[in-house]
C-alpha cells in the first residue's frame, strides 16, 4: 500500500521545517560547546576557530545557516498560518514556502560570499 | 445508453481482499463514460466477486460512507470520476488508512468517532424547545467562521490522509478538531470553556502540524487546517489573558 | 443455524431522523432505560435523512400559523391525509425545531436580524422551510449522531432487520430478527418496545433517489407481521434525477427543485420547451406535474442519448448559476457534466413513499409493543407530501415514539416470549439463496427496476398495473431460485442485495395493487384510464394486509375529523407574504 | 493543560526567536567576512552588556523551544512511550540551559 499522500507543497514544508529543526537541536549543543571553549582562554577558542576554516566544516556551517534561516522561514509561515486570519478556506498561505526556501538560500549564498 | 465502443473498453482494477492479511486481486471490469470509483467496486461485486465487501449508502456524497483509498490517496468514491483517478488504464482501491480493517475495503470507524466525541464534539445548549431560538448575527465572524467547516460529513478522509494521526494514536484528528471549532465558535453553545479545554488536552490541537494534508484532501473542501489553526489562536490568547472562555 | 440472543428495553430500528430522535427522547424520559439501536448501515450515516437538501417545514413566521401549514398539508394530500396525524405533525414541528436549534445545536440559517430564515418551497402559501444552506440534511443527522453517542445506548450497526417477531401468545411484539452483516451471523434482540423507523423508500424503481440502504424491509416485515398498509399506491416522482448512464449509482439522484425555481428550462432532445405544453406554469409547476410532462416527452421518443430530458441553466449566465447553485454545480462536474454552462440529461426519479404502517398518533400500532416512526408510516402526506414535511414528520413522529416507548416500558411492558416459528421462518427465507444454483441477480433487479418504471411508474393505466404485476408474480418466483455461491458470509453485499430484491419485489406488488385499487388520479398518484380526480367528500384510502401470503386491498373511507372538504382553518384568506414556485 | 501550555510556551519562544535569529544571522554573515577571529568576537560581545543579554535570553528561549519539538519528534517518530520522551526532552532542555549559559558566561566577558 503506499503511503500517505505526501506530495504537496504543504507537507514538504513541514518536513523541511521538521529536519532542520531536529539538525538544528543536535547542532545546538555542540555549538554552545564552541562558544564555551572561550572560557579557556581566547588561544583555545582560536584554536577551535582555525579547526572551524578546513572547508569540510565550512560548508557544514553553511549547512547550519542555511537550516537555521529555513526553520526561521517556514517556522514563521506556521506562526502565519495559526495566528494571523485566514482569508479564505484554501489560503495555505503556500507562496511563503517558496519564498522561505529561496531566502533561506539566498542567506546561504551571501554566507559562502562572505567566507570565500 | 451506452454505445458499444464503450463498452469495449476496460479498466483494470486491483482491489484490496481481506483484512489485514491480505492481498490485491486484480479485475478487468467495462469502461463507461460517467462512471465513478463506487460504480468500479460495484461491478467488481456484482460481476467478479459477491462476497466483496465495501461500503456506501447515499451516492451523492452526504453521508461520507464511501471513502477509499484510491491510487494512493484517500477519496469519496462516489463522487470520483474514473477519468480523474485513471492511471494508464489501472487503478488501484484499497480500505482508508488509519482506521481497523473490517473486510475488504470496509473500515471500523469506531474510533474517528470516539475522538470526535473526545474533542469535545457535542452540543450543550442553553436554552430549550419551550423557547424560541437564539438570533444569531449571520454576517458575524464567528457565525462565517463556523459554516466554513460545519458541512463536514465525517467521511473520514482528512483522518486518513493526515500523517500525524498514523504516528501518534492519541491525536484526535482533523475532522474531530474542525468540529470542535465550529463549536467554539458557536455562541449558543454552553460551556466554550470545557469544550477548548478538551480540544487543547492530550492529543488536541497541539499535536497538528500544519501539513496540510487534511484540507487538501477533504472532498468537501473544508480547511481543518484553518480550524485547527484557529483553535490554537484561541487557546493562546486564552492562556496569555489568564481567562477561560 | 447459530443465532445470538440479547435482550434490551427499547429496541429502535433504523437511525435516521425518526430513529435517533426516538432514541433521545427515550433516554431523556428515562435514563435507566436500556436502547438499543438498529442501523443496517453505520449510525446516522445510512438513510435519507441526511440527503434532505430543501429543509424543514414549521409555522414560526410572523403571520404564519399551524392552521395555514396543516390546510397546505391537507391542500398537498388531497384530502387523503389522516387528519389528526397531519395536525400533530404541524403542531409538533414548531416544538422539534426550537429543540433541533436550542438543544440538539442544529445552527440552522439566518436572516439579518438574527432569527430563523425561512425560504420558500412549492406547493405553500407562505415561506416556511428552515434549513442549513441546501445541505440541512447533514446538520440535522450530524448534530442528533453527536447527542446519542454519548447517551449510553446500545449500538448495533451494520446490523439488518429481517422479522419482527410477534409472543408466542400473541400479545404483542417479543423482538427483533436480525442479521449482523458484518459477522454474517443471526442474532435474536427481545424487547419491551420496538419501534420501526427503517424508512421505507421506493428504490424498485429504475430512477430513484433514496440511499442505497433503503429497500422497504420495514414495509415488508410489518406486512408479515400482520400490519396494514395505506396509501401504498402514492409514489412520490421527482422530475429532475440525474442521467448517468448504464450502471452508474449516481444516476436518479436528485438535481434540486431549486434548479426549476430560479428559472432552468426543461428540453427535449429538440431542443423544445415542451412543459409549456402541459402546464402553464411550466417549469415551474409541481412535481407530479412535471414528472408527468417529461415522462409523456419520454414516452413519445423525444428524448436524449441517455433516454430523458435536459435541463438548461446556462441562459442565467453560467457565473450565475454557479453562484446559486455551488453544490449542483460541483456534483455536476464531479459526475463529468457541465451544469452551469452546457445541459444536463434528467429523468423523474422515484424519491419518496407516501404510504406505509397504518399508525397512531402517539405512533402505537396495532401490535401492542410495536410502534413506528419516519418514512415508514403512512397517513400523514396523503396523496402527496409537500417538501419540507418529510424530515418533519420523521423527527416528530420519532421523539413522539421515544416519549411513548419510554411510557409503555415504565407502565410495566413485560419481555415476551419469542413464537420461535417466526424465527426459524425468517431464518429459513433468509437462507433460501445458498444451496441454490447461482443466477444473475442484478438482471433480475434491472429487470424488476424496468417493470416498475414502465408499469406501475409516473402514468399508471389497468392493462400496463395488470401487466406489472404478472410480471412481478414472475420475478418472486425467479428470484426464490436465484442462488448465491454458499461461502463466505461476512460483510457479503450480493446476500444482501439478494434480501433488498426480497423486499422490494414484495413491496413492489403492494404498491401495484394499491395502484390498481384507487381509480381516480390525485396526488401522485395518476390513472391515464382515470384521469379525474373523484368525488373529496368521499374519499377513501387504500389499505393492504397480507392475506394467505397475498396483498388484498381495502378502500376505507376518509375521516375528516378537524376539516371537511371546501373548508378551511385559515380565517383571512391568503395572508402574509406568498410562495410561489 | 499540559499540552496546551507547551505549545503556548513554543510558540511564544519562536516568536521571540524569529527576531533573535535575523540579528543573529545577519551578525553572522557581517562577522565570517574576511575570517572569524576570537577577539573579534569577543571585542563586540564584551562591548556592551546588550549582547550577553541578548544571548541570554536566547539561549533560555531554544532550551525551551527546542525541546518540546524533540519531544513530539519522539512522541512520533520512535516507540518511546510518552514519559520516556518527556524525560529524554527535560534532559535535552537542562543540557542546552547548562552548556548555552556557560558560552554566554564565557563571552560574556563577565568572568573577568
Ligand atoms: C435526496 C433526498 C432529499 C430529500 N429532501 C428533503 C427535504 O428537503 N425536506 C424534507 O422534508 N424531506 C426530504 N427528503 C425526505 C426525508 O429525507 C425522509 O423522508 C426522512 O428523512 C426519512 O426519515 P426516516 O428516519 O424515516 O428514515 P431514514 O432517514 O431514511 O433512515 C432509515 C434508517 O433505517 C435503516 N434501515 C433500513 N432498513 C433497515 C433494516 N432492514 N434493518 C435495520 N435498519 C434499516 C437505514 O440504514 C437508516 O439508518 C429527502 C429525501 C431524499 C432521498
Ligand atoms: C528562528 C526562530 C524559530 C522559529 C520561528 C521557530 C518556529 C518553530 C515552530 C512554530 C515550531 C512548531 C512546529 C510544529 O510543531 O508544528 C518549531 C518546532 C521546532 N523547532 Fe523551532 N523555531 C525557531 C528556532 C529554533 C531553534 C533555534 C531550534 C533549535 C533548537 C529549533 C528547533 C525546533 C524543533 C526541534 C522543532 C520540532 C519540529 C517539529 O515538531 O516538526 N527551533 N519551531
Ligand atoms: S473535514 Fe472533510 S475530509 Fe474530514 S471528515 Fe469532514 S468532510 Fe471528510
Ligand atoms: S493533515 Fe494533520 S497535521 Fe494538521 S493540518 Fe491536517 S491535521
Ligand atoms: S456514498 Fe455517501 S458520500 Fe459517497
Amino acid at each position: 500500500m503506499r503511503h500517505s499522500p505526501r506530495r504537496h507543497r504543504n507537507y514538504v514544508a513541514f518536513l523541511g521545517h521538521r529536519l532542520s529543526g531536529i539538525a538544528l537541536a543536535i547542532f545546538l549543543p555542540f555549538h554552545f560547546l564552541a562558544l564555551g571553549l572561550a572560557l579557556e582562554g581566547a588561544g583555545s577558542f582560536d584554536a577551535f576557530l582555525a579547526f572551524a576554516d578546513i572547508p569540510l566544516v565550512k560548508m557544514a556551517e553553511w549547512g547550519l545557516v542555511v537550516l537555521l534561516a529555513l526553520h526561521l522561514f517556514f517556522g514563521l509561515r506556521i506562526l502565519v498560518l495559526e495566528f494571523m486570519p485566514w482569508r479564505s478556506d484554501a489560503d495555505d498561505r503556500a507562496g511563503l514556502i517558496g519564498w522561505g526556501a529561496g531566502g533561506a538560500l539566498a542567506l546561504g549564498l551571501v554566507f559562502l560570499l562572505g567566507v570565500f | 445508453m451506452s454505445t458499444t465502443a464503450e463498452t469495449e473498453k476496460t479498466i483494470w482494477v486491483h482491489i484490496w481482499r481481506g483484512k489485514d492479511e491480505g492481498r490485491h486481486v486484480s479485475y478487468e471490469v467495462p469502461a463507461r463514460e460517467n462512471q465513478t470509483v463506487l460504480d468500479l467496486v460495484t461491478e467488481v461485486q456484482r460481476y467478479h466477486e459477491p462476497a466483496l465487501a465495501y461500503r456506501f449508502a447515499c451516492r451523492v456524497g452526504v453521508c461520507g460512507s464511501c471513502a477509499m483509498t484510491v491510487n494512493g490517496r484517500p477519496r469519496w468514491t462516489c463522487r470520483t470520476h474514473v477519468k480523474r483517478v485513471v492511471e494508464g488504464g489501472e487503478i488501484t482501491i484499497e480500505p482508508l488508512r488509519n482506521m481497523p480493517r473490517i473486510k475488504d475495503l470496509a473500515c471500523d470507524m469506531g474510533e474517528f468517532f470516539d475522538k470526535w466525541q473526545k474533542a469535545g464534539g457535542k452540543f450543550k445548549g442553553k436554552a430549550t424547545r419551550r423557547e424560541p431560538p437564539m438570533a444569531v448575527d449571520p454576517e458575524s465572524r464567528e457565525r462565517k467562521n463556523a459554516d466554513a467547516g460545519i458541512e463536514c460529513i465525517n467521511c473520514g478522509v482528512c483522518y486518513a490522509a493526515c500523517d500525524v494521526v498514523a504516528w501518534n494514536k492519541d491525536y484526535l484528528g482533523p475532522a474531530a478538531l474542525n468540529r470542535a471549532w465550529t463549536l467554539l465558535n458557536d455562541e449558543r453553545h454552553a460551556d466554550h470553556a470545557g469544550l477548548l479545554e478538551m480540544a487543547t488536552s492530550e492529543g488536541g490541537c497541539a499535536s497538528c502540524h500544519t501539513q496540510g494534508n487534511c484540507m487538501t484532501h477533504c472532498p468537501v473542501g473544508i480547511s481543518p487546517t484553518r480550524s485547527i489553526a484557529g483553535i490554537k489562536k484561541m487557546s493562546l490568547v486564552d492562556l496569555l489573558r489568564g481567562r477561560a472562555r | 443455524m447459530r443465532i445470538e440472543r440479547s435482550k434490551t428495553d427499547i429496541l429502535i430500528l433504523g437511525t435516521g431522523g425518526a430513529g435517533l430522535f426516538a432514541a433521545l427522547h427515550a433516554k431523556q424520559a428515562d435514563p435507566d432505560c436500556e436502547v438499543t439501536l438498529v442501523a443496517k448501515g453505520l449510525l446516522g450515516k445510512s438513510g435519507c435523512t441526511r440527503m434532505v437538501q430543501g429543509g424543514y417545514n414549521v409555522a414560526l413566521g410572523e403571520g404564519d400559523s399551524i392552521e395555514r401549514h396543516f390546510m397546505d398539508t391537507i391542500h398537498g394530500g388531497k384530502w387523503l391525509p389522516r387528519q389528526d396525524l397531519a395536525w400533530r405533525l404541524c403542531v409538533g414541528a414548531v416544538e422539534r425545531v426550537r429543540e433541533l436549534e436550542n438543544e440538539v445545536g442544529c445552527f440552522f440559517d439566518r436572516n439579518p436580524d438574527g432569527t430563523l430564515h425561512q425560504k420558500a418551497f412549492a406547493g405553500q402559501t407562505f415561506d416556511r422551510t428552515v434549513h442549513k444552506s441546501d445541505l440541512t440534511g447533514i446538520e440535522i443527522i450530524n448534530r442528533l449522531m453527536e447527542q446519542v453517542w454519548n447517551l449510553g445506548v446500545e449500538k448495533l450497526e451494520e446490523h439488518r432487520a429481517i422479522e419482527l417477531i410477534p409472543a408466542k401468545d400473541g400479545s404483542g411484539v417479543a423482538g427483533v430478527l436480525l442479521i449482523d452483516i458484518r459477522e454474517g451471523v443471526y442474532r435474536f434482540v427481545q424487547a419491551r418496545a420496538v419501534l420501526l423507523a427503517t424508512g421505507a423508500g421506493p428504490t424498485m424503481y429504475l430512477y430513484h433517489t433514496p440511499s442505497g440502504d433503503k429497500t422497504c424491509d420495514g414495509l415488508a416485515m410489518a406486512l408479515r407481521y400482520g400490519l396494514k398498509l395505506r396509501d401504498m399506491e402514492m409514489v412520490q416522482f421527482h422530475p429532475t434525477g440525474l442521467l448517468g448512464g448504464l450502471r452508474t449509482r449516481m444516476t436518479g439522484t436528485v438535481l434540486e427543485e431549486g434548479l426549476r425555481g430560479a428559472g432552468g428550462h426543461l428540453l427535449n432532445v429538440d431542443g423544445e420547451r415542451f412543459m409549456t405544453r402541459y402546464d402553464p406554469r411550466g417549469e415551474r409547476a409541481t412535481r407530479d406535474v412535471v414528472s408527468r410532462g417529461i415522462y409523456a416527452e419520454m414516452r413519445a421518443g423525444r428524448t436524449t442519448p441517455m433516454n430523458g430530458v435536459y435541463i438548461k441553466m446556462s441562459h442565467l449566465g453560467p457565473e450565475n448559476v454557479r453562484r446559486m447553485f455551488p453544490g449542483m454545480v460541483k456534483r455536476c462536474a464531479d459526475s463529468g457534466f457541465d451544469l452551469a454552462g452546457g445541459v444536463v440529461e434528467v429523468v423523474p426519479t422515484a424519491h419518496y413513499l407516501m404510504g406505509g404502517v397504518e399508525f397512531e398518533v402517539d405512533a402505537s400500532t396495532a401490535s401492542p409493543g410495536l410502534f413506528a416512526a419516519g418514512e415508514d408510516c403512512g397517513g400523514v402526506h396523503g396523496a402527496n407530501r409537500l417538501g419540507g414535511n418529510g424530515v418533519a414528520n420523521s423527527t416528530v413522529f420519532g421523539g413522539i415514539a421515544g416519549d411513548s416507548m419510554a411510557q409503555f416500558v415504565r407502565d410495566g411492558a413485560p419481555l415476551r416470549d419469542p413464537d420461535e416459528t417466526v424465527i426459524d421462518e425468517g431464518i429459513a427465507r433468509a437462507e433460501v439463496p445458498f444451496g441454490q444454483k447461482r443466477g444473475d441477480l442484478f438482471e433480475l433487479r434491472e429487470r424488476l427496476s424496468q417493470a416498475m418504471w414502465d408499469d406501475v411508474g409516473v402514468m399508471r393505466d389497468a392493462a400496463g398495473i395488470a401487466r406489472g404485476k404478472a410480471k412481478l408474480v414472475e420475478q418472486t418466483d425467479e428470484l426464490d431460485g436465484c442462488g448465491l455461491p454458499d461461502g463466505d458470509r461476512t460483510f457479503n453485499l450480493t446476500w444482501h442485495d439478494w434480501l433488498n430484491m426480497k423486499s422490494l419485489t414484495m413491496i413492489s406488488e403492494v404498491i401495484a395493487t394499491a395502484a390498481e385499487a384507487r381509480t381516480d388520479s390525485r396526488g401522485a398518484h395518476y390513472r391515464e384510464d382515470f384521469p379525474e380526480t373523484g368525488d373529496l367528500e368521499t374519499t377513501a384510502y387504500t389499505s393492504v394486509s397480507l392475506q394467505d401470503g397475498k396483498p388484498r386491498v381495502e378502500m376505507v373511507p376518509v375521516d375528516f375529523s378537524v376539516v371537511k372538504p371546501g373548508e378551511t382553518l385559515i380565517e383571512d384568506e391568503p395572508a402574509g407574504k406568498s410562495a410561489v414556485a | 493543560m499540559m499540552e496546551a501550555r507547551l505549545f503556548a510556551l513554543q510558540r511564544l519562544t519562536a516568536m521571540l526567536m524569529g527576531p533573535f535569529v535575523i540579528v543573529h544571522l545577519l551578525v553572522i554573515l557581517y562577522a565570517v567576512r574576511g575570517g572569524l577571529s576570537a577577539e573579534e568576537i569577543l571585542a563586540r560581545t564584551t562591548s556592551s552588556v546588550i549582547w550577553p543579554l541578548f544571548y541570554m535570553l536566547f539561549v533560555v528561549a531554544a532550551a525551551i523551544h527546542g525541546p518540546i519539538g524533540i519531544r513530539n519528534v519522539l512522541r512520533e517518530w520512535s516507540p518511546l512511550p510518552l514519559h520516556v520522551g518527556n524525560w529524554i526532552a527535560a534532559l535535552f532542555a537542562a543540557v542546552l540551559l547548562v552548556l548555552g549559559l556557560r558560552a554566554v558566561w564565557a563571552i560574556s566577558g563577565w568572568a573577568g
